[in-house]
């Protein structure tokens, strides 16, 4: 259960409205499911009060959707941002891809949120409604008559479990407190990935990437995928692709997909979250970061505005390619 | 659809001996868009090139492949023959069939299958040539030089004597630099001031020249050619125009107690100031933290006695934009502060001192006329020791010092102890060295005259610790070559302190977007070929700022810097090099990657409007690519995420036809 | 029954001012190497995407080697610094995907040491030779 | 004579590279305990880098050092020759076999005159 009421933010958000601080607020809304909470943009006090979600499947990351609304809307938007959306809320201003300006930023604290493929793996298909309580879910099934209790601990997402930060990197105003950074283990299964041999490794992938069905929702999702046009959509970029033919094109999208975010990559997770594949994507984007610390020094992307990412960065002794397997031998 | 010809060259047997020219002058024939093929013994020779000239004009060729030797060897000459046929030259590539083929392999087959690939690469690639044209940038004939020090005067002097405009900016209210302050200088021992003032007046003089002193540099925009320059001109509370230099303010101004930086604190002067007698410009100086009138507004005593009127109290800061084709750094170093040096004791005795200030007591201008006298009691010292190497030659992880030789030390020091010598031969003087370094002309006999002349005792050991006891300086240091710990009871420890770059250095580099190294020295864009030029095209460098120098060296590279000022300035027209970056505005995000990777400061942004699909138009920050500073190195297109980025005449999509050829 | 000696292919990015260089002067001094190497000139190693390392494989290279000035030397001052980190993190991540790390490698090659770039592309040569064909980067459409 | 075994020990073990040293000699320049010892510290410095060390192992000059440090203090290229005598030392007290200050000894040699840095440094040089 998260710590700040649903009706503290929708106070709060109406109270700027009506004010005419600002012109919209982007927030959460109820999709087709209970669990399937979708971003959303409210201008009116009704529409807050009826619509606005607040509870532990509200992983999705704002930041992204600054980059068209601030476009789009006259006028101040404003957002709720837990404390890994601010990462990607500060990468995005390091980029200039929105006018700070144009955001009224509230940090809100967030205790993780769950992962409904695990709730699923608990009851079961057939989820009917999901009731958010105090450390437990109420999930109500087509097939039971009574609700099932989960303990809301027992199926928080990996990221979550992971967690990097509690810290608020970005806000104009605090409801609520704001946390540390932690210690995490989130390197774990990359270190683990790491001590395999290679071809458990290639096995390992090819199993887990040969399922991608090019739906693009990790693209779709990544606040660092803001570009105007991608380069798989682009027919003169050489690698123009919409869907994958073969193995080859598969790791090809992949790959070049975590390049062209690392050192950029806050590691917010919502590539994982959003695969509908369940394709372990975050780790590839993991792996750039681990292999970012390891050899050129700590570094959070979008922990600061203006940072300069370390791939366009670096220094005089810098590790050789040929020195980075070294005291390795699988 | 191009229209190619294939010129496949025999380079005599060079290529023909391993290369079966007529088998790869075939099969390429079979290639899409070939339209002629051929090969000749030498396709450089005139009958070669008018080959060429005569096939692209019968045949209506529109993109040329020569397969000979190394681009690098002929590739202008090809770009020529085509410019000659009327194509652009930019539409013709070169297989390397012979550095990379058949000078390489033995095998006749081997050869002429990979000089096949070769040529199909070659041809995929010139398919995706398009004409290129060099950008063209105008020429602003005028240069700025920072730092009026000898570097500066002569670079600035040279570039006048050609015909050109020539600004010197120099922050302090005179020029003449850390020079002026010398007594005298080695190997030759002339007086500092008898060589440097005449070139102080020249300067001052020369009709080309703008002198900006008590002046810095706040910004910098544009590019080779084509700087936009703001010079800071700070308040001296002095009319520049209308100050005589007689000095009557400077004898009635009542506040006398300042430090005088020209002796480096040694003594001390009014609020109201001339640096020295010969200062150039020879104006007063109000030193605003110093002066009653401009910190209460009681005084104004300078204001009454100035029978020319030239005190204005109401003066402030005054900011000048100029235009420049090309930029001169020349500002110089400073002798590292010796605060961190407590062996030496420095802080605890007046009469530990650094060899600059050893100057100013041995300079006839200085705070002791000239006598060698304690800064402690102005006794005569009877026993002096030089201390070498103080923070230089120092380990790179060290807290304290620098980790390079400061190149000067070793020699002033020799001129300082046989100048010592000379002048009381009573007096003993002490050199602890740990190497003497004396590479120049006329230098190591210099130092031997020294030792052996002048009787300097040269002690092949360093100075571990200096104690001050009553009147004296115990000086404990090690005598390698004697095995012994040697007690000096010396009066006056002079110490060869580092030389360091300016610290107004480094913000400049990051405004003229120059490289520096670690030191804050700046980079020279080839440390053997180009040492006065600095990467960043239209900036050069002058003297120590781009490593430490004696004055011959500093002023043979000043000279060289003004070279190649005039060099550019002569021109009137710049032409680029066309194989450049460039941005796809419609994908580019705007994002900074590209800048941030840039060597040259070539990147910059502009909002700009779009047309959307809906009609609606959108304000969207884009990346700019200036033609006159892009060098072409590519870094830019790959750390582009969205592929907006581009290389003319190496575009991704080039090489990626290159690749696809060598690999079907 | 006969088995056709395997050749592998291999594509070298070379930047123009010095490892270009350095391979005219392999050639200049007629030192051997493998016609397996296929030189593609690049302005600067800092050209050289990581997608054209990737399509070279997608169209059957075996190996793909990256040439540039030493560090310190680039023509464009800092071309090759970010070349080292670029290669450094895009060699792992294909080590993480299983590849073998062998088939890529980065070399400086200074425009005098025509030798280094002769003996690197006979060690590179071999050890892909060693390694066979490239199956885990592989195209089966590209394939001949 | 050259021990190349020992000197790698030493140098191993103090983490003291001699190679770094420039040979200025600011080291014994400003050892306060120069004229006690038979080689001094730039000479330590100098004879592990050429592996002559068997002279340093049997010579008093290893308990004059004072451990002062001074030398580790000043020395420009941070080559630390304080702990190099430090592992001369304890490669000679290694040799012998035993402590030459015990625990034990202490009281009778402290008195209120005797700063404690002192005490600390005895214990480092004497004991293993």
């Amino acid at each position: 259960m998260q710590k700040i009421s649903r009706e503290s933010l929708v106070e709060k958000a109406i109270a700027m409205l009506q004010a005419h601080e600002v012109s919209a607020v982007l927030g959460w809304k109820k999709g087709e499911f209970d669990y399937d909470i979708t971003p959303a943009l409210f201008t009116d006090a009704e529409d807050l009060q009826k619509n606005f979600v607040w509870n532990d499947f509200c992983g999705a990351n704002f930041s992204k959707y600054l980059v068209e609304k601030t476009r789009n809307i006259e006028g101040k938007i404003l957002t709720f941002l837990k404390p890994c959306d601010t990462y990607s809320f500060n990468q995005l201003l390091t980029e200039h891809r929105f006018d700070r300006e144009k955001v009224y930023a509230i940090g809100i604290p967030c205790e993780g949120m769950v992962d409904i493929k695990k709730i699923k793996d608990a009851c079961g298909e057939g989820i009917a409604s999901i009731a958010c309580e105090e450390d437990v879910l109420k999930v109500t099934t087509l097939y039971e008559d009574a609700p099932i209790a989960i303990e809301t601990e027992t199926v928080l997402a990996e990221r979550c479990l992971a967690c990097k930060s509690k810290k608020h990197v970005a806000y104009d105003e605090l409801l609520g407190e704001t946390g540390e950074v932690l210690e995490s283990n989130r390197f774990d299964e990359v270190e683990r990935l790491e001590a395999m041999t290679a071809d458990e490794r290639f096995a390992f992938w090819q199993n887990e990437l040969s399922r991608c069905i090019r739906c693009n929702a990790c693209r779709d999702v990544c606040p660092a995928c803001t570009c105007e046009k991608c380069v798989f959509d682009n027919p003169n970029s050489g690698v123009e692709n919409k869907a994958a033919a073969n193995s080859f094109e598969e790791k090809l999208f992949h790959i070049i997909r975590a390049f062209h975010v690392a050192g950029r990559c806050t590691d917010c997770g919502e590539c994982s979250r959003v695969c509908p594949q369940q394709i372990p994507l975050h780790l590839l984007n993991r792996k750039f970061i681990h292999d970012i610390d390891r050899f050129y020094g700590d570094y959070q992307a979008g922990a600061e505005v203006g940072s300069r990412a370390p791939l366009v960065d670096y220094t005089l002794d810098d590790l050789e390619a040929s020195e980075i397997f070294e005291g390795r031998d699988n | 659809m191009q229209r190619i010809g294939v010129f496949v060259c025999w380079c005599g047997s060079n290529i023909a001996g391993t290369v079966d020219v007529q088998a790869v002058s075939d099969a390429l024939k079979n290639e899409p868009g070939v339209v002629f093929s051929t090969n000749y013994q030498y396709m450089c020779s005139q009958a070669g090139q008018d080959l060429i000239v005569d096939a692209v004009r019968e045949h209506n060729l529109t993109g040329l492949v020569i397969c000979s030797c190394s681009p690098r060897m002929h590739e202008a000459t090809f770009r020529k023959t085509a410019q000659k046929a009327g194509l652009n030259p930019y539409m013709v590539e070169i297989a390397n069939i012979r550095e990379q083929c058949s000078w390489v392999h033995k095998e006749m087959e081997i050869g002429t299958e990979k000089a096949i690939i070769l040529g199909k690469a070659a041809i995929a690639k010139v398919h995706l040539n398009a004409p290129l044209t060099p950008g063209e940038s105008p020429v602003t004939k005028r240069a700025l030089v920072i730092g009026g020090g000898i570097a500066g005067i002569q670079t600035a002097l040279d570039i006048a004597d050609a015909g050109f405009k020539v600004d010197i900016v120099e922050k302090l209210p005179t020029i003449g630099g850390k020079m002026a302050q010398l007594d005298k200088t080695f190997p030759t021992l002339d007086c500092a001031a008898c060589i440097l003032t005449p070139k102080m007046v020249d300067v001052a003089q020369n009709e080309n020249v703008r002198i900006f002193s008590y002046s810095e540099v706040t910004e910098v925009k544009g590019f080779v050619g084509n700087f936009d320059v703001t010079i800071k001109k700070n308040a001296r509370y002095v009319k520049e125009d209308i100050c005589t230099g007689c000095g009557a303010c400077v004898d009635k101004c009542p506040m006398k107690k300042n430090p005088n930086e020209f002796n480096l604190g040694m003594d001390n002067r009014p609020a109201i100031y001339i640096p020295f007698a010969q200062a150039v410009p020879k104006v007063a100086t109000i030193d605003p933290n110093a002066c009653n009138m401009l910190k209460n507004g009681k005084c104004g005593l300078c204001a009454r006695v100035c029978t020319a009127g030239a005190i204005d109290y109401t003066q402030k800061d005054e900011y000048i934009e100029e235009k420049y084709g090309a930029i001169v750094v020349a500002t110089g170093y400073n002798p590292i502060s010796m605060d961190k040096f407590d062996e030496f004791a420095y802080n605890q005795s007046k009469d530990v001192i650094t060899s600059l200030e050893f100057e100013r007591l041995t300079n006839a201008a200085g705070p002791t006329a000239g006598k060698l006298l304690r800064p402690s009691d102005g006794k005569h010292p009877e026993k002096i020791v030089f201390v070498q190497c103080v923070g230089s030659r120092c380990d790179a992880c060290a807290e304290k010092g620098k980790e390079y030789c400061s190149k000067i030390c070793c020699m002033y020091t020799a001129k300082h102890a046989m100048l010592t010598r000379d002048k009381y031969p009573d007096t003993e003087v002490y050199v602890f060295y740990i190497d003497v370094r004396t590479p120049g002309k006329n230098f190591d006999e210099f130092y031997r005259r020294a030792v052996e002349e002048y009787g300097v005792h040269y002690i092949k050991g360093m100075v571990g610790k200096v104690t001050p006891e009553g009147d004296k300086l115990i000086v404990q240091a090690s005598d390698l070559l004697a095995d012994k710990q040697l007690k000096i009871d010396a009066d006056l420890v002079v110490l060869a302190a580092a030389i360091e770059p300016d610290k107004s250095a480094r913000p400049l580099a990051t405004m003229l977007t120059a490289s520096m190294d670690t030191n804050d020295f700046f980079t020279e864009a080839h440390p053997k070929l180009r040492p006065v030029e600095s990467p960043t095209a239209g900036v050069f460098l002058s003297g120590c700022c781009q490593g430490p120098k004696d004055i011959p060296e500093t002023v043979s590279q000043a000279s060289a810097a003004a070279a190649k000022v005039i060099g550019l300035l002569v021109k009137d027209k710049l032409t680029g090099n066309p194989c450049i970056a460039s941005s796809n505005e419609l994908m580019c995000n705007g994002c900074s990657s590209c800048e941030r990777v840039c060597p040259y400061g070539a990147i910059t942004y502009v909002d700009k409007e779009f047309r959307m699909p809906d009609r609606t138009t959108r304000m969207r920050r884009v990346a700019q690519v200036n033609p006159a500073v892009c060098q072409g190195c590519g870094a830019c297109t790959v750390a582009c995420p969205s592929g907006a980025m581009d290389l003319r005449g190496f575009s991704s999509s080039q090489i990626m036809a290159e690749v696809d050829a060598i690999c079907k | 029954m006969q088995v056709k000696e395997y050749k592998p292919l291999i594509v070298a990015f070379c930047c123009n001012w010095c490892s270009y260089a350095g391979a005219d002067l392999a050639g200049n001094n007629r030192l051997n190497y493998p016609a397996d190497v296929k030189i593609i000139r690049v302005p600067c190693s800092c050209r050289v995407n990581p997608m054209f390392i990737l399509r070279a494989f997608q169209r059957g290279a075996d190996g793909v080697i990256l040439c540039g000035c030493h560090p310190g030397d680039c023509h464009y001052t800092s071309g090759n610094y970010f070349t080292r980190r670029r290669m450094a993190l895009l060699f792992s991540m294909l080590d993480f995907l299983g590849i073998e790390r062998e088939r890529t490698r980065v070399e400086w090659v200074s425009a005098a040491e025509g030798a280094k770039f002769a003996a690197t592309m006979n060690d590179f040569v071999a050890t892909v030779t060693a390694l066979g064909e490239n199956k885990r980067l592989e195209d089966l459409r590209c394939k001949k | 004579m050259n021990n190349s075994f020992l000197q790698e020990e030493l140098i191993r073990e103090s983490g003291v590279n001699p190679r770094k040293c420039m040979r200025c000699g600011k080291c014994s320049g400003t050892c306060p305990a120069y004229e006690e010892m038979e080689y001094h510290p730039h000479q330590f410095v100098y004879m592990v880098e050429t592996g002559d060390i068997e002279p340093l192992l049997n010579s008093e000059s290893l308990y004059r050092c004072l451990s002062c440090f001074a030398c580790v203090e000043r020395c420009p290229r941070g080559v630390e020759p304080a702990k190099l005598v430090e592992a001369v030392r304890l490669a000679a007290v290694r040799k012998q076999g035993n402590n030459s200050l015990k625990a034990d000894d202490i009281p009778s040699l402290s008195d209120e005159e005797t700063p404690q840095q002192l005490l600390v440094s005895a214990f480092r040089k004497y004991s293993k």
